[in-house]
């Protein structure tokens, strides 16, 4: 049982594998990189800022994504990173359309600006 | 052939159980008697209605006057008619069903029946006699008094007389308590429409609002008592209230002494009773209303304040007396009151200026006595009492009256003398002379006599002397201040002044009595005022009422009937009825037993005493009533001349008197009676404000808290909203936060639950 | 009241979907995962983090963001030190020197993205993260994903995002230069995002360590990769050749299936000579140092032969996000007058600046 | 007697109101009387009709199927009790009417048309014999009312009219759920659902006590608003202060009796065991009520907030008869409810003649009125005591029995005089401080009639003659309050048509709330306590 915990997620070739890396070092990174994407989203007045730090989640997901492709040693896992990529590139391009816009509106890139839809 | 009669019925009813009297179960059905008796309660009415009618159809005449003198005089001969036609049965006259409710409980069928029909037997005669006697001779008085109200107010006011003499009838008539309440509030009704005639004098209204909330309260201690005799007895006429064997059983054993057998409703009837029979009686503590009465015109305060109405206490203890006699304090309290009151009324009548409220006082003293004529078991005293009291109190007001209506309404005995010599007034002072003998208890006068009984009664009951002896020293305060009346109005030099116009009808028309010469103080004679001499129908009443009020002192002698052993015309018509009690302490007692051992009271068993208790309570070495005819007569007589001294001896004018500087020398006291003690202002303070207040702080409550709580409720989905509202700022950061702030709460809660679901 | 919970929140037993009462097991497990990181300290590190951040976030007085970072790098550094302490116990020396500058560099970078006040500051540091993502996807061997996303992602998404960032940011004037900054200087709701990311991260965290140990046990290491092989003919002959074992006229024989005749287990390959009809087969010793399946194989068989309809609708997507941003971009904004002479001054200023 | 007239007195005022609502503008007053006094007719004839003997069955009953398989048909049909209440809401029907002709005058057609829907729910709640009838017009009452006041009420009418709607719907919301219960569980006991009262009455009895007694809560919450009983009154002043005179007038007259008649109809049948259980409670609180609203009468200085508290405190007694349960407490709150509507019918008329040519009800702005309104000074002194209580007119003989009634339902009473004979454990004392509401009421109502009527002469500021109205009271006005006066002098001197009438529903509500009340005791005694257990059980499916 406990030699799942302990196999480490080296690199096969070139240069020897490190035994003691596991997976939950990755998740680990991985969930903080998501954490911080999200407090970025949450706290950054700056339109663009805030869907950087969306990209940034997607980077965390990227990563666990990688994380657990390489445990199971399948190739899904890169390949949904390739989605991801595609996903992410969409959406920055009509994230950064729609700033553009909201940029002409109102002069500046502070979300604070738009409230109108409220109680 | 009336004393046989009256021995027969006096046999059959008179409620000695011992004799094992062959008394009808307790729903005897007595007599039905003639229908025209009926007339007797119909004709007021239809005189009321008839002057509703008159008041409609704008009748400016004096008929309404004389309808109504019309409908009492007949209802007077019809009244004298049953009185000669009674053979001594009581009998009941049925008119039609009223309040009847029968319920079929398992117990049998039980039902509350309170029919509109009368109850005929000697008291109810005795009384009506004299109420519509009285009736009909103020009605003519007023026809002429209220002269200067012609047109509807005067229709108003024969109205309003009309159903006071039907409210009377059927309150003395009725043949159940229902009927005597109804009686009873309809007098309360019309002396509250009466005495508030003259309605745009603001004292007038609230004078009448006064008598008629205080005789409520009577009203309801009375209604009270009337509600637990039905749920006690199981009936409400008298025909079977009075025959009902768990009554005279309780009154047998009250009459052995030992009260523990009657259950305490039993006792709590009689002392509900007197409530009502204090607030419309006008005693202690429900006394106040009666001289403010005198707002209203004189016949009423004559006709209803002195006479009728106030006499309705009496009636209703002297009906109900063997309830009084089953209960163990009723009879004690009812002679203290009626001590207190006649000691109070007089002490505050010597004080007063205004003759009649002087008359009013009295009026309220003689009536305390008639009740301590009824609490020393003497109903017979106090039955009379009433009779001579209505006659001569009668004769005063309307003397009063005359002075009031002749003098502009001029009532202050300081601006009034002399009035005998003036032309046209020797009727009047006759008749006010005869009234004040007979009030004031000058031997040999009606008064007399019957407050003679009284006292006498009141030493012969062992444990009342010392209400004989204050009732004593009542009557010489009765004597002085009555004479005190008489020697500063009707004696002395002549000088009189107009009234300031107390009626508030215009004097336009009659000349005589002008206004503008009214403040000033002309001199000896005011020549240019000519005082009004009394016309012929105030007159003739006044001279049939001196004639009935000397003549009623021979009800004193005649009318006795030796096989009844009654001694006098009163003691036979009220012991005949359920009122009887038959002292065994009175000096009549021994010699009954021995005449007849089988048939009264062993002597000296009574409520209150035991065998060894001496029967004579020796008075003064001697037997009571004999020793009491010389005492009271000389209290009289030195009361008159005191009064004779004080207030006519080397009197120059109206104004001052020998009497101002001993006044003077007794400090306080005079203020203070003359202020009636200030009981008005204690009742207001203790009673009238703090209910105010009460109310006003009960509207708050209600306006605050119990409103308030539902406004509350309204308010509350409005303050939520108001809370939840900011939560949507329009700030798509703030949505953000709140999302991620679910999640990170939910799966915290979910973790915790895993959590301790598996350390668990 | 437990069972209640449970059933209105339709939770299975255990977070690892797997049915059945394996209440008693977790706890077993739970243990388990103390040997990487005691959770206590795991919280106290994400809880440190959280603060630093809070504190580093952009704000008025820049002393509190100074320290804010210092307590952020206290954080990571002490992660790292428990990190390297748990391993050093077990034996092993501190190992695999790349995985922890990597992790370092990555989240620093991401932390310093947040907290920079200036956007293209931050987008810069999200290049550099990026970087150190792509230093991990080495690590985990996935060399195709790597340097796909230093081009892809850090070569073409963030230079727009520069590119919009620097257009947007102009300052028209220099009096405006403040304003700018201003927008992005204070932080919005500082503490309540740190304590809900801190909360997050601490379960989600706490979370997966204990699930890990449900995961399937990994095949073995280098069977896994090569048994590819068998699906790629073309490219074990291509390798064939290079190394010279397939004689003229010799090709790798098929099975049925088309796929290739070679058995990774046993290292044997099949080949067949057309012309004469017959089959050798080589055996182990003579397995060709090359013949193994590279990521990008394994990447490339994976993606077309599993997900072939994911690329067609990615395809979509793309197609959809560029038709989406030109429609945005082109349509003319009728500004109010106002707006517009403010735009057209601007723009004025940016030439004459330009020149100069 | 055959449904027709029922159904009649039903459809006619509806029909009338559709009529009036399209008529012109003109003839509106007009066609609402005519509508009125055909009402009037039926209403009358079936008084003559009706079969007095047998008081309790329900004659003119008729029903219609509605929905059959939930048992749920609109029935009508009539008791004594109801009939009497009928009757009284189709007299008052063409006496509201003429009283509205001057006070109304920007559309009539609205004002009449609701009117006249008011008049036909009130007929369907007296008339109704299942739930869901009695429930619909139970709470149609609201809407006419609401719009009464709402749109024709004096200053702050919009307050008055929401407090009312809400205040008395949300009671009754409470009722329907009470009542849908009783409804589930003659289901359980009886395997069928049925709406018809008669057959409800007959199971209910057998829940357990605490099941009446939330029943009992529920129903109490309903009509105790409609009767105002006292913590739940403070609806009523408002209402009354702000609602035109026909408003008030029916508001007093008839709407009040709904809540005293749902009781007298449900809340004894249906709950006999709590209800006896509960008397003591609920004389408490209209004990209350009597003093309470009696006192803040005298301090008040508007007439109408004065009278509309009479009527909090006089209903009070109606509510004492019927906690005293027994026959003369059941017929004394039936006589109370048909005199009080004559008797304070007649107090909000006359205030409503004086308003409309002072336009003021503030008693220390006007006040002497006898000297220049002698006839509606007599009227006012006439129904002030009828409603004091004054023998000989309408309120003494209620009161009488009512008070009776609570001496009567003292259990040393009941022990000492009728073996059998039973009561709720009222006490003397109820009967005593109920008494001291008589002297209350006398002080209020003649300190009331002393300033208005009688003393000096007193106008408000600015008031000039009624363009129309005469000083003293009109023909029209004189012929809309001699039916009341004649009412309380008949029913104060003969009060034995109404006894006889009513005393066979009556005594068969006692008998029967004390028959299932030994009935759901009896089951109590823990050793049939099992059998009847094992009993229950087999039925329920």
């Amino acid at each position: 049982m406990d030699s799942i915990l302990s196999t480490s997620l080296a690199q096969l070739a070139f240069p020897e594998a490190v035994p003691t890396i596991t997976l939950a070092h990755y998740l680990f990174v991985s969930a903080a990189m998501f954490v911080m994407g999200l407090i970025g989203f949450m706290t950054r007045k700056n339109m663009i800022i805030m869907f950087l730090c969306t990209e940034l989640m997607f980077q965390g997901a990227g990563l666990a994504l990688i994380a657990f492709g390489r445990h199971h040693l399948g190739a899904d896992g890169q390949t949904f990173v390739i989605f991801v990529l595609c996903v992410a590139a969409a959406e920055a391009a009509m994230a950064l359309a729609l700033v553009v816009l909201l940029f002409r509106h109102r002069e500046s890139l502070s979300s604070q600006s738009w409230k109108e839809l409220n109680g | 052939m009336i004393n046989t009669t009256l021995l027969s019925s006096m046999l059959a009813l008179a409620p000695d159980a011992h004799a094992g009297g062959a008394h009808a179960p307790a729903t005897s059905e007595v007599a039905s008697g003639p229908s025209w008796i009926l007339l007797i309660v119909a004709l007021p009415m239809v005189t009321t209605i008839l002057c509703g009618i008159y008041a409609m159809i704008g009748n400016k005449s004096k008929l309404p006057a004389w309808t109504t003198v019309v409908g009492a005089g007949i209802a007077f001969l019809c009244t004298v008619a049953m009185y000669l036609s009674f053979d001594g049965t009581p009998y009941t006259v049925h008119a039609f069903d009223w309040i009847q409710v029968h319920f079929s409980s398992e117990g049998g069928d039980k039902s509350m029946i309170a029919n509109f029909s009368f109850y005929i037997d000697t008291l109810t005669i005795y009384w009506m006699l004299f109420v519509t006697g009285l009736a009909t001779l103020i009605a003519l008085y007023a026809s002429e008094y209220m002269s200067h109200d012609i047109g509807t107010s005067y229709c108003r006011f024969f109205g309003a007389f009309g159903l006071f003499v039907f409210s009377m009838a059927c309150l003395v008539m009725g043949d159940n308590l229902l009927m005597l309440y109804l009686g009873w509030e309809g007098v309360g009704l019309c002396s509250y429409l009466l005495i508030g005639y003259f309605y745009k004098k603001p004292e007038a209204v609230a004078a009448a609002k006064k008598a008629f909330i205080v005789n409520r309260i009577g009203d309801l201690g009375l209604a009270l008592g009337v509600y637990l005799t039905f749920v006690h007895f199981g009936s409400l006429e008298y025909a079977v209230l009075f025959n009902d064997p768990t009554l005279l059983g309780y009154v047998e054993s009250a009459k052995v002494g030992d009260f523990s057998a009657i259950p305490a409703m039993a006792q709590w009837i009689p002392l509900l009773f007197m409530i009502g029979a204090f607030g419309k009686s006008a005693q202690f503590p429900l006394y106040v209303w009666l001289p403010d009465a005198m707002e209203g015109p004189t016949p009423v305060s004559a006709l209803i304040h002195a006479a009728t109405m106030v006499t309705a206490g009496v009636y209703l203890i002297a009906r109900t007396y063997p309830m009084f006699l089953a209960s163990e304090h009723a009879l004690p309290i009812v002679a203290w009151i009626g001590t207190i009151t006649a000691l109070l009324a007089a002490t505050i009548g010597m004080a007063q200026f205004d003759i009649k409220r002087i008359m009013a006082y009295s009026t309220v003293s003689q009536l305390g006595y008639m009740f301590a004529g009824l609490g020393v078991l003497t109903p017979t005293g106090g039955a009379y009492h009433v009779l001579t009291h209505a006659f001569f109190k009668a004769l005063l007001f309307l003397c009063c009256g005359a002075v009031m209506h002749g003098f502009a309404g001029q009532l202050d005995l300081r601006k009034l003398s002399g009035l005998r010599q003036v032309k046209g007034w020797g009727i009047v002072s006759l008749g006010m002379f005869i009234g004040c003998i007979n009030l004031a208890g000058v031997p040999f006068t009606a008064g007399y006599f019957s407050k003679d009984t009284i006292l006498a009664e009141a030493f012969v009951t062992p444990g009342y002397a010392m209400i004989g002896w204050i009732l004593l020293i009542t009557a010489g305060l009765t004597a002085y201040y009555t004479f005190r009346v008489f020697f500063r109005v009707f004696m002395g030099p002549v000088e009189y002044h107009p009234g300031d116009e107390l009626h508030d009808h215009d004097h336009d028309d009659h000349g005589e009595a002008n206004h503008h010469d009214a403040g000033q103080h002309g001199d000896h004679h005011a020549d240019h005022f000519h005082p009004h001499a009394p016309g012929w129908a105030i007159n003739t009443v006044l001279v049939v009422l001196t004639v009935c009020s000397i003549f009623a002192s021979g009800l004193y002698i005649v009318g006795g009937n030796k096989d009844a052993h009654t001694k006098h015309y009163a003691d036979t018509m009220v012991s005949a009825s359920t009122a009887s009690y038959h002292s065994n302490y009175g000096s009549h007692a021994f010699e009954y037993y021995e005449k007849d051992p089988e048939h009264y009271p062993v002597p000296g068993i009574g409520p209150r005493g035991t065998i060894e208790q001496p029967l004579e309570m020796p008075l003064v070495g001697g037997d009571p009533h004999k020793m009491m005819y010389y005492i009271s007569g000389v209290i009289g007589v030195i009361g008159i001349a005191l009064a004779w001294f004080l207030h006519l001896f080397g009197r120059t004018n109206a104004a001052e008197c020998k009497m101002d500087p001993i006044a003077r020398m007794f400090g306080p006291i005079p203020k203070l009676a003359e202020n009636k003690w200030y009981v008005d202002e204690i009742y207001w303070a203790i009673l009238v404000t703090p209910l105010r207040i009460g109310s006003h702080i009960l509207h708050w409550i209600d306006k605050l808290f119990v409103d308030g709580i539902v406004n509350v409720f309204g308010f509350l989905p409005r303050l939520l909203a108001w809370i939840l509202r900011p939560s949507q700022s329009g700030v798509l950061q703030g949505y953000a936060v709140s999302m991620a702030g679910g999640i990170a709460l939910l799966l915290l809660t979910v973790f915790v639950i895993i959590l301790q679901g598996g350390a668990s | 009241m437990g069972d209640l919970y449970r059933r209105v929140l339709y939770l299975p037993r255990g977070i690892n979907h797997r049915p059945g009462p394996h209440l008693r097991e977790t706890t077993t497990r739970n243990n388990a995962v103390d040997s990487i990181i005691n959770p206590i300290v795991l919280y106290l590190i994400c809880a440190t983090g959280a603060i630093g951040i809070a504190a580093a976030l952009p704000r008025r007085n820049k002393v509190a963001a100074i320290t804010g970072g210092i307590v952020l790098a206290a954080a990571v550094g002490f992660a790292i030190l428990i990190l390297g302490l748990n391993t050093t116990e077990s034996g092993q020396p501190l190992p695999n020197y790349f995985f922890y500058p990597f992790a370092i560099l990555g989240l620093g970078s991401a932390a310093r993205m947040i907290t920079h006040p200036r956007p293209v500051y931050s987008a810069l540091y999200f290049i550099l993260t990026i970087i150190a993502s792509c230093g991990m996807y080495l690590l985990l061997s996935a060399e195709f994903m790597a340097f796909a996303l230093v081009i892809i992602y850090a070569g073409a998404i963030l230079i727009t995002y520069l590119f919009v960032i620097m257009l947007a940011t102009q300052a028209p004037s220099s009096a405006a230069e403040e304003f700018i900054d201003e927008t992005d200087a204070v932080a919005r709701e500082p503490v309540i995002s740190c304590g809900i990311g801190f909360v997050l991260l601490a379960i989600l965290t706490t979370a997966m360590f204990r699930g890990l140990g449900d995961l399937p046990a990994p095949p073995d290491q280098t069977l896994a990769q090569d048994s590819v092989l068998v699906n790629l003919p073309s490219k074990v002959e291509r390798v064939l050749d290079r190394a010279d074992i397939l004689a003229t006229g010799e090709r790798l024989a098929r099975n049925d299936d088309g796929t290739a005749a070679i058995d990774v287990a046993t290292r044997t390959i099949t080949i067949e000579n057309t012309d004469l009809g017959t089959t050798r087969t080589i055996e182990a010793d003579q397995w060709p140092e090359q013949l193994t399946a590279g990521n990008l194989d394994r990447l490339g068989y994976n993606l077309m032969h599993d997900h072939p309809m994911t690329i067609e609708i990615a395809g979509v997507i793309l197609l959809m996000a560029m038709l989406g941003a030109t429609v945005l971009a082109r349509k003319h904004i009728e500004l109010e007058d106002d707006l517009k002479a403010a735009q057209s001054r601007k723009l004025g200023e940016n030439m004459k600046m330009g020149d100069a | 007697m055959s449904p027709i007239w029922t159904i009649l007195l039903i459809v006619i005022p509806l029909l009338g109101a559709l009529l009036v609502a399209f008529d012109r503008e003109e003839g509106a007053y007009q066609s609402a009387m005519r509508t009125m006094l055909f009402t009037l007719i039926p209403g009358l004839f079936m008084l003559y009709q009706f079969d007095y003997t047998m008081g309790s069955e329900y004659q003119g009953a008729a029903s219609i199927n509605w929905i059959s398989d939930l048992g749920l048909k609109l029935s009508i049909g009539t008791d004594a009790i109801a009939l009497l209440l009928i009757a009284l809401t189709v007299l008052l029907g063409p006496i509201v009417v003429a009283a509205s002709k001057t006070a109304i005058t920007e559309d009539r057609r609205k004002y009449y048309a609701w009117l006249l829907v008011l008049q036909s729910a009130m007929v369907g709640v007296f008339a109704a014999r299942d739930l869901m009838l009695f429930y619909i017009c139970f709470e149609f009452t609201l809407l006419p009312m609401f719009v009464l006041i709402r749109c024709y009420g004096s200053t702050n009418r919009v307050a008055a009219s929401t407090k009312f709607f809400l205040y008395t719907f949300t009671g009754s919301m409470m009722t329907l759920a009470g009542l849908m219960y009783v409804v589930y569980f003659v289901a359980q006991e009886t395997g069928i659902w049925t709406l018809d009262i008669a057959m409800i009455t007959s199971i209910a009895p057998r829940m357990p006590l605490d099941h009446q007694a939330w029943v009992l809560f529920a129903m109490l919450a309903g009509f105790a608003v409609k009767v105002p009983l006292f913590p739940v009154h403070t609806w009523l002043p408002l209402a009354h202060t702000e609602a035109p005179t026909a408003g008030s007038v029916i508001l007093a007259g008839v709407l009040l009796k709904l809540g005293t008649y749902g009781l007298l109809r449900f809340a004894i049948p249906i709950t006999p065991a709590a209800f006896i259980e509960y008397a003591p409670f609920i004389a408490t609180l209209s004990v209350i009520g009597i003093i309470y609203a009696g006192l803040i009468c005298w301090v008040q200085e508007d007439i109408k907030k004065l009278v509309a508290y009479s009527s909090v405190s006089h209903l009070g007694f109606c509510v004492l008869g019927l906690a005293a349960l027994n026959v003369s407490g059941l017929s004394g709150s039936v006589l109370y409810m048909l005199s009080h509507g004559l008797s304070t019918g007649g107090l909000f008329l006359m205030i409503g003649f004086m308003y409309e040519r002072y336009h003021t009800r503030d008693m220390r702005q006007v006040g002497g009125l006898a000297s220049k309104m002698p006839v509606w000074s007599f009227f006012m002194v006439f129904f002030a005591m009828a409603s004091v209580g004054l023998p000989g007119l309408n309120g003494f003989p209620s009161e009488v029995l009512c008070l009776i009634a609570a001496f009567q339902s003292d259990a040393a009473w009941t022990a000492a005089h009728e073996a059998g004979a039973w009561g709720t454990t009222l006490g003397p004392w109820f009967a005593v401080f109920a008494g001291t509401g008589m002297v209350i009421a006398a002080m209020y109502l003649l300190y009331m009639v002393g300033k208005i009527c009688f003393g000096a002469y007193r106008e408000p500021e600015g008031h000039h003659a009624h363009e129309v109205l005469p000083t003293d009271l009109s023909r029209r006005e004189i012929w809309t309050l001699i039916p009341l006066a004649v009412g309380c002098l008949v029913f104060g001197l003969r009060p034995v048509y109404l006894l006889d009438a009513v005393s066979d529903p009556i005594n068969d509500t006692v008998i029967a709330a004390y028959e299932n009340q030994h009935h759901e005791l009896h089951i109590e005694t823990n050793e049939e306590h099992a059998m009847t257990e094992h009993s229950t059980s087999e039925q329920h499916p």
